[in-house]
């Protein structure tokens, strides 16, 4: 069987090729296409890769919660919401770090320096540092029902720092610069062709971030689909031993 | 010894059994709610990472002889750079602070763009021993700027700082 | 008769280990039920269902008209666990480790005295540190810390293990009064010949199965 | 209802003696843990030694090693309850989960409070610490409110890793992220009550009332949920 061999369908396959492409114009786009900035030079367009991953990364922990919540709120307690969640936060954990290493070399290149402990980064190294966390306990171990129990729980603790991290440029003074897009009240800060490379990073990103989900959630449900068959196989040996 | 099953107290009702579920996410939610009153409220001056020229000396945890962080523009022609020594104004909010820094500041370092400098006010003088730039949110094309190089040099100090 | 215990079809799992593959089991009040079977059969897995510790993965239980699947929890306060570890505090005295599981289930202190003279660990062993204590000795303090709390269903791993006859002779007399008084018994054990006198239902487990019984 | 709330009580007190007891009779935390944070501090002195910063350092070593001595402590406190059996028992007790998580909550908390008297005492001497009254006031209420949200996060953490393999290396990953708002928190507050590199002792009010918040979230949450954490 081939669906045995592969988590793909012709879906994702369709949506793999997408996301490849649209990568591939964004790497024209903000590489050859948009121009330097006035003040930053070349510097501006680790901003095309830098934005997109902390959004990936919102999206993921944002969906981590909600799957946790329906998980605990469902009577049935269908695992497919953890592996959801859990997928998630996987793939979170990783464009947070993409995001805090693009923001570094940024931050050499502007600020002079690649850390500095204002509000804005240390809320998202502490945002990080807590999904590890969570990650680590999905990792501790029992039965998968205990997994999502605890996991669930941590989920919906940990997202409430989102809020702070993206809203911490606002609340408090930091060296790092305020949103130029998603600010409300403000005109939109960036020139016609940056914005447009910017959108098209965080449509590509998110278009990536699907795909992979998709993928690890189906990579889970195999294995756990492997223990469950197993577990079929097992209670016929384990009846063996009693002579049936 | 009398090993009669020990009574079990009385089963609670669900309605009694919800109410119990619902007492500490009430108190989750208030606390956080006293958390964000805190953290926005209280603490601002304490989590601000800098303060602004305008408030050395006025603000709380502005003043006293303590390491600061004082944000504000390099002002435009007051910039000199020797023997390893950069000494710069600095304003925010139509005050001015004279600032002297060892070594070559960083990054995009330049005039007419908002720094945060580290240090000790000294005899009125900033004694800085680290510069960060602080870059605006705002983005702008060096192609289309170059068709009016000349209103840029004036309008960049003029630029709305946060 | 009232049914204290129901299980059809019950499977729990150990990490991925079918330890019951499907037991079915019915247990009326008042009756003392032996498990026995080979090692690795499953017998404590049964117990620990029925203290509403070890989760169902299929089928359905019930304990004493409480449902296993949905509030295996509230269980508990009406079963006594005796596992295969004792459950003690090591760094704790004899009396100290009886007296805090009589405060955990609500006992009297008058309880806590009855239990220990009853189990011979009062005087001189209980002021001694239950890391000092030997096997058999263990043994009695849990089984003391298990009489405090009265349950209405005795679950038992091995009570006998580690007791000298004397022992053996006064716990089996602790647990017909226990009966006589409206408890039920079932308990796991490889001493045929003491616990079948014991017994009034000798049943064999095997493969995660019940593989045969007597009455 | 009241019944419920009265074995919550009862289990409660009957587990923060038990544990206090087990403690007692052990003496670990004075023969092992105290050693340790002391070690640890002297270290600290040892690798920041020079022109006053271990002066303006101090309240973040004096958390820091409350923190890692903690760490020893919560693992201690859930291995006397899986070493015969224990946990088992008493959630087969019908001991109410919430009873349980305030009972060892309460031992941590008194444990730990009495070894962050003894690091005070240390960073005055070590340090050359010398707050005001009124520092001290502040550094006190810090102590408190910061040791309750410990006793917390600690018990439920630790409750959490309990039966878990390799929890001696998990703990601190688990713990560690989810105590860092406290060592933040009351080490700026200790930086104020101090007055170290400046600080105003006004300014830690503030922070104290966010290890507050931090140990209310946390009483909270492990309330509702030590009870299917410690479940299988």
């Amino acid at each position: 069987m081939t669906t045995t061999q592969t988590t793909a369908t012709p879906a994702t396959q369709k949506l793999g090729i997408a996301t490849t492409l649209a990568l591939i114009f964004l790497l024209f786009s903000g590489l050859i296409f948009s121009a330097e900035d006035v003040v930053q030079g070349s510097t501006v367009r680790i901003m095309y890769v830098h934005v997109p991953s902390i959004w990936v990364a919102y999206l993921a922990f944002a969906l981590t919660a909600i799957c946790s919540a329906v998980y605990l709120s469902n009577r049935s307690r269908s695992l497919i919401w953890d592996r959801f969640a859990g997928a998630a936060a996987e793939i979170g954990v990783l464009f947070v770090a993409v995001s805090l290493v693009t923001g570094s070399l940024w931050g050499r290149l502007t600020w002079g320096t690649f850390w500095v402990w204002d509000a804005r980064l240390t809320s998202t190294a502490f945002l990080f540092i807590t999904y590890v966390g969570y990650l680590a306990v999905r990792r501790l171990g029992g039965t998968f029902r205990q997994r999502a129990r605890r996991s669930a729980v941590m989920a919906l603790l940990a997202v409430l720092e989102i809020p702070l991290v993206h809203f911490s440029v606002n609340l408090w003074r930091t060296l790092h610069q305020k949103a130029s897009i998603a600010d409300p009240n403000a005109k939109v800060k960036l020139d016609g062709f940056m914005l447009f490379t910017l959108f098209w990073g965080l449509i590509s990103f998110t278009m990536l971030f699907v795909w992979l989900l998709i993928h690890r959630q189906r990579l889970m449900a195999l294995e756990d689909a492997v223990q469950d068959q197993g577990l079929d196989l097992a209670i016929q040996q384990r009846r063996t031993e009693a002579g049936r | 010894m009398d090993l009669t099953p020990r009574p079990i107290a009385d089963a609670e009702s669900r309605a009694q059994r919800q109410r119990r579920r619902w007492v500490p996410i009430v108190i989750v939610a208030l606390a956080l709610a006293a958390g964000g009153v805190v953290v926005t409220q209280f603490l601002t001056s304490a989590i601000d990472y800098y303060c602004n020229v305008d408030e050395v000396g006025v603000r709380d945890g502005c003043v006293g002889q303590r390491r600061i962080r004082v944000q504000g523009i390099v002002l435009e022609n007051s910039l000199q750079q020797a023997d390893g020594v950069t000494e710069f104004m600095m304003s925010f909010n139509n005050k001015t602070l004279q600032v002297r820094y060892q070594g070559d500041p960083g990054g995009v370092f330049q005039e007419c763009i908002p720094v945060v400098a580290h240090g000790r006010v000294v005899d009125g003088i900033f004694d800085s021993d680290r510069i960060e730039v602080k870059h605006t949110n705002q983005y702008v094309e060096k192609n289309k700027s170059r068709f009016d190089e000349a209103t840029k040099e004036t309008a960049a100090c003029s630029q709305s700082p946060e | 008769m009232e049914t204290v215990v129901e299980l059809s079809g019950v499977v729990a799992v150990l990490s991925s280990f079918p330890a019951l593959a499907g037991i079915d089991l019915a247990v009326q009040r008042g009756e003392i039920v032996l498990l026995h079977g080979p090692n690795g059969a499953g017998k404590t897995s049964v117990l620990r269902v029925c203290a509403g510790l070890l989760p169902i993965e299929r089928g359905e239980g019930s304990v004493m008209g409480v449902n296993l699947r949905t509030q295996r929890e509230s269980v508990r306060e009406r079963v006594g666990l005796l596992g295969h570890s004792n459950g003690l505090y090591l760094e704790l005295t004899v009396a100290q480790n009886v007296a805090f599981w009589a405060s955990a289930v609500g006992a009297s202190s008058q309880e806590v005295a009855l239990a220990m003279q009853q189990m011979k660990i009062d005087g001189r062993l209980a002021d001694i540190k239950a890391s000092q204590l030997s096997a058999g000795q263990r043994r009695r303090c849990a089984l003391a810390s298990l009489m405090v709390r009265r349950a209405s269903l005795w679950l038992l791993d091995e009570p006998h293990a580690g007791l000298d006859t004397a022992g053996q002779d006064e716990f089996d007399a602790i647990l017909r009064t226990a009966v006589n008084s409206g408890a039920t018994v079932i308990f796991a054990s490889h001493e045929t010949q003491r616990s079948r006198s014991l017994a009034t239902r000798v049943i064999r487990v095997e493969g995660g199965l019940i593989s045969g019984g007597e009455s | 209802m009241t019944s419920r709330m009265q074995t919550a009580r009862r289990v409660s007190v009957a587990v923060a003696r038990k544990d206090l007891r087990i403690e007692w009779n052990s003496k670990v935390l004075l023969n092992q843990v105290a050693p340790f944070s002391l070690v640890i501090m002297i270290m600290f002195a040892f690798a920041l030694d020079n022109e006053g910063i271990l002066q303006r350092v101090a309240p973040g070593l004096l958390w820091l090693a409350t923190l890692f001595s903690m760490l020893v402590i919560v693992q201690r406190s859930f291995a006397v309850e899986t070493a015969d059996g224990a946990l088992d028992a008493l959630r087969v007790a019908g001991t109410e989960p919430v009873g349980i998580f305030i009972g060892k909550s309460l031992a941590l908390m008194v444990q730990l409070f009495a070894l962050e008297l003894m690091l005070l005492a240390i960073a005055l001497v070590l340090y050359t610490v010398e707050p005001t009254a009124m520092g001290y006031a502040e550094t006190f209420a810090t102590m408190a409110v910061a040791t309750i949200g410990l006793g917390f996060v600690g018990t439920l953490y630790g409750g959490l890793g309990a039966g878990a393999r390799g929890r001696e290396t998990l703990l601190p990953l688990l713990l560690l992220p989810a105590v860092a708002p406290v060592l933040i928190g009351a080490t700026r507050a200790t930086e104020a009550a101090f007055g170290s590199g400046g600080a105003q002792s006004s300014e830690g009010w503030p922070w104290i009332g966010l290890l507050a918040v931090f140990a209310g979230v946390f009483g909270a949450v492990g309330a509702l949920a030590f009870g299917p954490m410690i479940e299988e």
